[in-house]
């Protein structure tokens, strides 16, 4: 399938303006500015510490920005909370996978399902939990795990769990959906079906996708652009094949190939 | 003299009289238990001239712990009443005396209220005496250290809390009605350091200062006076406790004068000499508190006594307490028909000696009269 | 080659809350060099490792240069003279930088090798005062490899060293790694098999808890058949619970 | 003005006294992360054990408080051996175990020497006053606040010059990682938890010298003043448990004095309050 | 097997029902008779008890929101109601209700405050405002509390169908009633759309937020409604001890409630109850095991602290922390997890040696 060389950006979801965060004064993210367009996959790559996460955790509220802004769907959100951004449409993974320990893959789902509701649906105290129903087998049908509906998230495998984080983040169906290295620690074997798992997000559905990872290989294959993460700044955002041959990246990120 | 030797013949036929004492057994309180129950044990044996019953009847006693907690003597007073106890003793602690009193009245039992000292339980109900003096005779006791109160200027040093407010009302009505002016430093009850409690005490320069102290700080108190210099220039009067806190005045002892309302040895009348005897053999000592349950002992016995050796009747048990007076361990003690306050003499004391050393002495035996407190009207 | 092991686990068994996740490790680390434990997700190849440690309870027999450790108390193994970077990198997040180097220290008698750390990372001498917690990913594995190189080690356990780690910084690991080897022997636990492949001579594979392969890496790897078997490359299987993953995001 | 260096005086002395309880809760919390209930426990202990040296044994007062700090050391030592130890994995059951342990040890006392209070032991040389601008301070206020400031140097120079901090700093996060280099991290907690029982203990001795006597109760009831001193100083820094404790002592004592209904206590209550919400992290804004 | 575990709660229910008229004798557990009063005294405390303990989970357990105040609510509820009939003159009835939405409103209140503070912070600020309350009571102000001797409840102003010993009965109904309220009550919640919320925010709050709710308004409804429940026992309390004591107020109450939740398996369906209920018996009978003549015969050693309940209780309490983590609830699954153990030991190969781990689990 063949891919626009330079995407339009028509409408943009999220707009970044010199965004930046320092702790103690010590710049972390530093004057990041772009915009990403409606359906758009952009994967973020850059050495470790580069602030790749630090970036997600500004986009999604979990820091507060220090500078600059950020606009979703047209929406100043620079100073709204993490709930008021995820009740936007704005979903997220975690680099370490981030579950609920005791509770089962089911009710992981359920409870995301009745989070995108809206808060009100939460506060039905006189209301029975066990709503939902379709979506949640739906959901676990996609992600290959409705055999494992009621084991409680600890009992899963690394895999597993990475595929129930993207269970939650699916059923609440966001617009823009943030991804911190889906494929870290997940074996050899299970990374084509994970891979295959996002692009069909993506693809299928359509929707606005930013993903850290380090697995070239997994990004190239599903990214529009890749943005180059250094030393807290973006260093280039690009197509693939353009940013693979920048002598920059070789040399800050890729390193000679083993 | 007859009733006695029918007992002696069919004691075992006739049944028995049920009496159930709630007391702290354990608690902050239990030494004070441990005196009302060693009393209670000596009165019931004087009382019943060694045989233990009333006319035949076996006077039998069921103890439970309160632990000074007033939601377990209500559930213990239930379980007596329940078990068919019609007279009821104890409480130890004022809290418990003013829950297990309605619970008597509106189970129409006896109840013969023990060391608790707070006013209000005289004059509760109908259904409530007590055996014990209260602080408005412990007041009247400490207003005798100043001859004639009329110009004079007296301070209470308290604690600000029901205690203490009491005491402060207490010498505020007897005092203040003869004509003296009185006013308070009142301490917050977690305060524990009273330095400055006590300068000002020393720059009131009263003429008498009315200490009203319970609790864990009392030794810092008495430090804190001492240290301050109070007792240069003014007359300090407060009660005296269990024996055991003697050495707790340190050496500001021997310069209080003691209100007191009974140390081992007070009296010196022959009940007193009665219970010391029972109270040594059973391997006790009487203190303070001992005489609350000997009394409490004699007004069951001559409760029931009058009633030939039952206690169904509660009325009737309250008739015959009502106005009855005897010789009690601290001289001659009446029953005040119209609150059920027990009319008794109180003392005034002297420490001598320091610290383990010291020894209580009576320095003047205040007659009943002299400090009987106000007639409150019956509540309920 | 077994002979002269510097490190040889017999029989190695592990049973955590009623389940038995090892069933009979055997296992030798040459006395030179790099020795690789493989093995899919879940095959059991962190739990041989901890139990070597004496970080899960464990029976068989574990015997390290003539000693045998299977009875000894985690810190009394690694006074053996046994460095250890864990797979979750056991990073004390709390402390800085330095003083999760600092609590590394070991040999009374000789100074600690920080020269060697900082010329390897440089980052961790500039990063010193911050707190470990905030590091990125690949920072703290900097800090986990730099602890088992402060002592000197006769023996530095790896697991899965470079997971997490920009493939500039994989390869730049590989070359420690490969250093360290020169002076140190070293387990490599690994799921990059171009590294494995790299550094490692011997090898030995865990399939679900239990020894199924021991022998020269580059045999193994050349054999198209045998490493789809043993390693699973290519081939799909949902893999077993792994129940060590921590929760906070 | 007399009044005001009075009330100086002896609010510090308070707040020395609040510091020698708050300072061992303080640093097993910080350390271990134990919040330690049976802590009262542990000064009553001291507290007992130098009474009964200092009277019933009839030694010297000067050789009393040693022995009661000794008492307390290894009281400290059997509950860390026989009972956080084991629990190690739990650390809530910790927590509760010490409840358990809170709840016994004052009974126990209560059991053996009675629920009331005791006179404890002054040594002439301290039951004096001394003159002070004006104002009669008693001479053992300062004895307190010579003595908390030496255990507050005395725990800085530990946590300083030791590993032992970082050791069990480190063993809070992740015992098996701190075993995994090499380090025996059970004997850290044990001598971390002795040294804090050794300060309680200290405590309640010289507690007994402020109170003039002792109770099975006075350790619980200074426990709470002591979590309000911890936590208002950031949760185990023991320099702001100092600072804290100095804030506490001060404030209650004038509060008590110059309020109609003595609003010490509740003013110190407040104080956290409005503390926490303006500054969650507490004074030092160490991790909370 | 399962089939005739889900019957035991009617099965229990039953029985509490049947109690007041039953003269059983229970020697050893009650001291009189199951229908006697003073058992019914005992066993309506021991219900209201595991009822407060079952709304006292609902934080520590459900919402894992470990407060050291909550003691405070079931004590607004207690004095508010005995002074609107002191005070202000109200029927039973009415005071009662307005004892709860006093309680309630400062649930509100305290709660919406103390909420902004997390972890360890909010325990302290909850312990510092039942600690403001509990010196409030025993201050005694402008003579309403009564102070440490507390005030009994007005006699006038109760239905006579609770007073005297002969209604016993009726207070237990009262109390069981009570009982079955929280138990649905808290059950019925948490298995809501916000029981589930609960759930989220007990094993990880930013989780919670990244699906986009505010864990801050679910918890605060979780504190008042804990709050509402406390407030109820209150009254209940007023009606069984007949006053209203400060020591209610106390932290020491707070941490009774954390005793039994603790002692019963906190976050469980029974556990909580089961604990308030074993620990108000033991509270009360470990009392006459102290006074028993078998203990009296002692020799000193073992008769000084076996004659202290508070003793006995500490040391029970720590027992149960040892030796049953997780609470007397989860102990039939300990039991069976060690049952198949033992099974797959003796089927599968026993290794020659054993040695124990350093650590705690491995991180
Ligand atoms: N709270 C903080 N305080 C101080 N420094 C921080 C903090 N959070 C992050 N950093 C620093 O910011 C830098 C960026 O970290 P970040 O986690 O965003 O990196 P990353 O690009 O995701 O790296 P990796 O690929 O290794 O995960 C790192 O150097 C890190 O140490
Ligand atoms: N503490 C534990 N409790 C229960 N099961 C465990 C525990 N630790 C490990 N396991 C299980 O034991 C098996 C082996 O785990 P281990 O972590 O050793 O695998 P691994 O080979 O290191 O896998 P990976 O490549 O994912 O790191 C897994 O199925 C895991 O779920
Ligand atoms: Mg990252
Ligand atoms: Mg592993």
């Amino acid at each position: 399938m063949p891919r626009p060389a330079s995407p339009v950006v028509a409408t943009p979801v999220l707009r970044l303006t010199g965004l930046g965060w320092s702790v103690r004064g010590v710049p972390i993210v530093e004057d990041v500015s772009f915009s990403v367009g409606e359906g758009e996959f952009i994967a973020f790559i850059g050495p470790n510490g580069a602030g790749k996460t630090s970036l997600f955790n500004l986009i999604s509220g979990i820091c507060p920005a220090s500078a600059g802004s950020l606009e979703l769907d047209g929406a100043d959100i620079t100073a709204e909370s993490v709930h008021a951004r995820a009740r936007r449409g704005l979903g997220r993974t975690f680099q370490t996978s981030s579950l609920w320990p005791a509770t089962t893959v089911a009710d992981h789902v359920r409870l995301a399902a009745q989070a995108a509701a809206g808060p009100r649906a939460s506060y039905r105290i006189w209301r029975r939990a066990d709503r939902y129903a379709d979506q949640v087998a739906e959901t676990l049908a996609r992600t290959e795990l409705a055999h494992r509906a009621d084991t409680p998230a600890s009992a899963l495998s690394h895999g597993e769990k990475r595929k129930l984080e993207l269970a939650v983040l699916l059923v609440s169906d966001p617009r823009l959906i943030l991804l911190d290295e889906p494929m870290a620690g997940v074996s050899a074997e299970e990374v084509p079906a994970l891979t295959e798992l996002i692009r069909s997000v993506h693809r299928d559905l359509g929707r606005t996708v930013l993903m850290v990872e380090h697995h070239m290989d997994v990004l190239l294959g599903l990214a529009d652009r890749v943005a180059v993460m250094h030393h807290g700044t973006l260093l280039a955002l690009d197509t693939p094949d353009a940013v693979m041959a920048d002598a920059t990246v070789q040399q800050a990120y890729l390193g000679e190939a083993l | 003299g007859t009733a006695g030797t029918n007992a002696a013949d069919g004691g075992g036929a006739k049944s028995p009289v049920k009496v159930g004492l709630v007391y702290s057994r354990t608690g902050p309180l239990a030494a004070y238990g441990k005196q009302y129950l060693e009393g209670f044990k000596a009165g019931l044996s004087y009382a019943t001239k060694g045989s233990g019953a009333v006319d035949g009847h076996r006077i039998e006693i069921e103890e439970q712990d309160d632990a000074g907690d007033p939601a377990k003597a209500v559930s213990a007073a239930k379980d007596l009443i329940g078990k068919g106890h019609k007279i009821l003793a104890g409480s130890t602690a004022s809290g418990v005396a003013l829950q297990v009193g309605p619970i008597a009245a509106q189970n129409k039992v006896l109840f013969i209220s023990g060391p608790a000292a707070a006013d209000k339980v005289t004059g509760l109900n109908k259904y409530t005496f007590r055996s014990g003096r209260q602080s408005y005779q412990d007041i009247r006791t400490a207003a005798s250290f100043i001859g004639d109160a009329k110009g004079s200027k007296v301070t209470v040093l308290a604690q600000d809390n029901a205690f203490g407010q009491a005491n402060v009302a207490a010498v505020k009505a007897v005092l203040g009605a003869q004509g003296a002016t009185v006013d308070a430093v009142l301490a917050p009850p977690s305060a524990t350091d009273l330095t400055p409690f006590a300068t000002q005490a020393r720059t009131a320069k009263p003429d008498l200062l009315f200490v009203a102290w319970a609790g864990d700080t009392s030794a810092a108190l008495w430090t804190a006076l001492n240290q301050q210099d109070v007792f240069a220039e003014t007359k300090v009067v407060t009660g005296l406790d269990l024996a055991a806190s003697y050495p707790l005045f340190g050496p500001a002892g021997e310069k209080i004068s003691f209100l007191n309302h009974y140390f081992g040895g007070a009296a010196g009348t022959p009940v007193e000499k009665a219970m010391d005897e029972a109270v040594t053999a059973a391997g006790g000592k009487s203190d303070i508190f001992t005489p609350d349950g000997f009394t409490a002992a004699q007004l069951i016995v001559h409760a029931v006594e009058a009633n030939h050796g039952s206690a169904d009747d509660t009325s009737a048990l309250v008739k015959a307490l009502e106005g009855w007076s005897f010789d009690g361990v601290k001289g001659r003690t009446t029953v005040r028909a119209e609150d059920h306050a027990l009319l008794q003499p109180m003392f005034q004391v002297k420490l001598t000696g320091n610290g383990a050393a010291a020894r209580p002495s009576v320095a003047r035996t205040l007659t009943a009269d002299e400090v009987a407190p106000p007639v409150t009207p019956m509540a309920g | 080659m077994p002979a002269a092991a510097l490190l040889s686990v017999r029989d190695l068994r592990v049973v955590i809350d009623g389940l038995h996740i090892l069933h009979g490790v055997d296992l030798d680390v040459a006395p030179t060099g790099v020795t690789a434990l493989l093995g899919r997700n879940g095959a059991g190849k962190t739990t041989t490792v901890k139990a070597v440690m004496g970080l899960v309870p464990r029976t068989g027999s574990v015997r390290f240069a003539g000693t045998e450790l299977v009875s000894l108390p985690t810190h009394l193994v690694v006074r053996q003279g046994i460095g250890y970077a864990p797979e979750d990198r056991g990073i004390f997040a709390g402390l800085t930088v330095a003083e999760n180097l600092r609590l590394a220290e070991r040999d009374r008698d000789a100074e600690p090798a920080y020269h060697l750390v900082h010329e390897l990372f440089p980052e961790l001498k500039q990063r010193a005062g911050q707190l470990a917690g905030t590091l990125s990913g690949g920072q703290q594995q900097m800090v986990a490899i730099g602890r088992t190189l402060l002592n000197r080690n006769r023996l530095i356990i790896a697991d899965e060293p470079t997971k997490g780690l920009a493939p500039k910084i994989v390869a730049e690991v590989a070359d420690v790694l490969a250093r360290a080897a020169e002076a140190v022997p070293v387990l490599l636990v690994e799921q990059n098999l171009a590294l494995v492949r790299r550094l490692a001579g011997t090898c030995a594979v865990l399939a679900d808890g239990r020894t199924a392969h021991r022998g020269d890496t580059a045999e193994l790897l050349a054999d198209e058949d045998a490493a789809r078997r043993l390693l699973g490359v290519g081939g799909r299987r949902p893999g077993p619970p792994a129940v060590t993953e921590e929760v906070n995001p | 003005m007399d009044t005001v260096v009075l009330l100086s005086c002896t609010g510090l002395g308070l707040g020395a006294l609040y510091f020698l309880v708050a300072s061992g809760l303080s640093l097993i919390f910080g350390l271990m992360d134990v919040l330690n209930f049976a802590h009262g426990a542990l000064l009553s202990v001291g507290a007992y054990a130098t009474w009964w040296a200092g009277t019933e044994a009839g030694l010297s007062f000067w050789l009393a408080v040693p022995f009661g700090t000794l008492v307390g050391t290894a009281a400290a030592v059997l509950l860390e051996l026989f009972l956080i130890r084991p629990l190690y994995s739990r650390p809530r059951d910790q927590i509760l175990a010490t409840v358990g342990v809170g709840l016994a040890v004052p009974a126990l006392l209560m059991g053996v020497w009675g629920a009331d209070a005791r006179p404890f032991p002054q040594p002439a040389l301290l039951s004096g006053t001394w003159h002070v601008l004006g104002a009669t301070v008693p001479v053992n206020r300062f004895v307190l606040v010579a003595a908390a400031g030496l255990l507050l140097l005395a725990l800085r120079l530990f946590l300083a010059r030791t590993r032992y901090g970082l050791i069990v700093r480190a063993g809070v996060e992740d015992r098996a990682m701190v075993t995994a280099l090499g380090i025996d991290v059970r004997r850290a907690f044990t001598l971390v938890f002795a040294i804090g029982g050794a300060a309680a203990a200290l405590g309640g001795a010289l507690g007994g010298l402020y109170f003039g006597s002792v109770n099975p109760g006075q350790g619980t009831g200074l426990l709470i003043f002591a979590f309000v001193v911890v936590v208002m100083g950031g949760m185990g820094s023991v320099t702001g448990a100092a600072v804290a404790s100095v804030c506490v002592g001060l404030v209650q004592q004038f509060a008590n004095y110059y309020t109609t209904a003595g609003l010490g206590d509740l003013s110190v209550v407040v104080l956290l309050a409005v503390l926490l919400l303006v500054r969650p992290r507490g004074l030092t804004g160490r991790l909370a | 097997m399962h089939g005739s575990l889900r019957w035991w709660p009617i099965a229990l229910l039953i029985l509490l029902l049947v109690i007041p008229y039953s003269a059983l004798p229970v020697p050893g557990l009650l001291d009189g008779p199951l229908g006697s009063p003073g058992s019914l005294q005992l066993i309506a405390l021991c219900l209201l008890y595991g009822a407060l303990a079952t709304g006292y989970d609902l934080l520590l357990g459900r919402t894992g929101l470990l407060s050291f105040g909550h003691a405070l609510y079931f004590a607004t509820g207690l004095y508010a109601t005995n002074l609107g009939m002191l005070e202000l003159g109200l029927p039973f009835a009415a005071a009662a209700a307005f004892g709860v939405a006093c309680a309630v409103a400062l649930a509100l209140l305290l709660g919406s405050v103390s909420l902004r503070v997390t972890g360890i912070g909010f325990s302290m600020v909850t312990l510092a405002f039942a600690q403001a309350g509990s010196i409030l009571v025993q201050r005694n102000p402008g003579g309403i509390t009564g102070g440490e001797e507390g005030r009994s409840a007005p006699a006038g102003r109760l239905p006579s169908a609770l007073l005297g010993i002969e209604n016993t009965a009726n207070l237990y109904w009262i109390a069981l009633a009570y009982l079955v309220l929280t138990l649905a009550a808290v059950h019925w919640a948490v298995g809501s759309p916000i029981g589930r919320v609960w759930q989220g925010i007990k094993e990880n709050e930013r989780r919670v937020e990244v699906l986009g709710l505010r864990p801050y308004g679910y918890k605060l409804v979780a504190f008042v409604l804990a709050g509402a429940l406390a407030a109820v026992g209150g009254v209940v309390y007023l009606l069984l001890t007949g006053g209203a004591t400060p020591q209610a107020a106390t932290s020491d109450a707070t941490l009774s409630l954390l005793v039994m939740v603790v002692l019963g398996g906190s976050g469980t369906r029974w556990g909580p109850l089961l604990g308030g209920v074993l620990y108000t018996w033991a509270g009360h009978r470990l009392g006459d095991l102290a006074n028993s003549a078998a203990v009296a015969d002692l020799p000193a050693v073992l008769r000084v602290p076996l004659s202290q309940p508070l003793f006995l209780l500490g040391g029970l309490f720590v027992a149960v922390v040892y030796l049953l983590p997780g609470g007397l609830a989860r102990l039939p699954a300990r039991i069976r997890a060690a049952r198949s153990v033992r099974s797959a030991r003796s089927a599968g190969p026993v290794g020659a040696t054993g040695a124990r781990p350093t650590g705690g689990s491995p991180a």
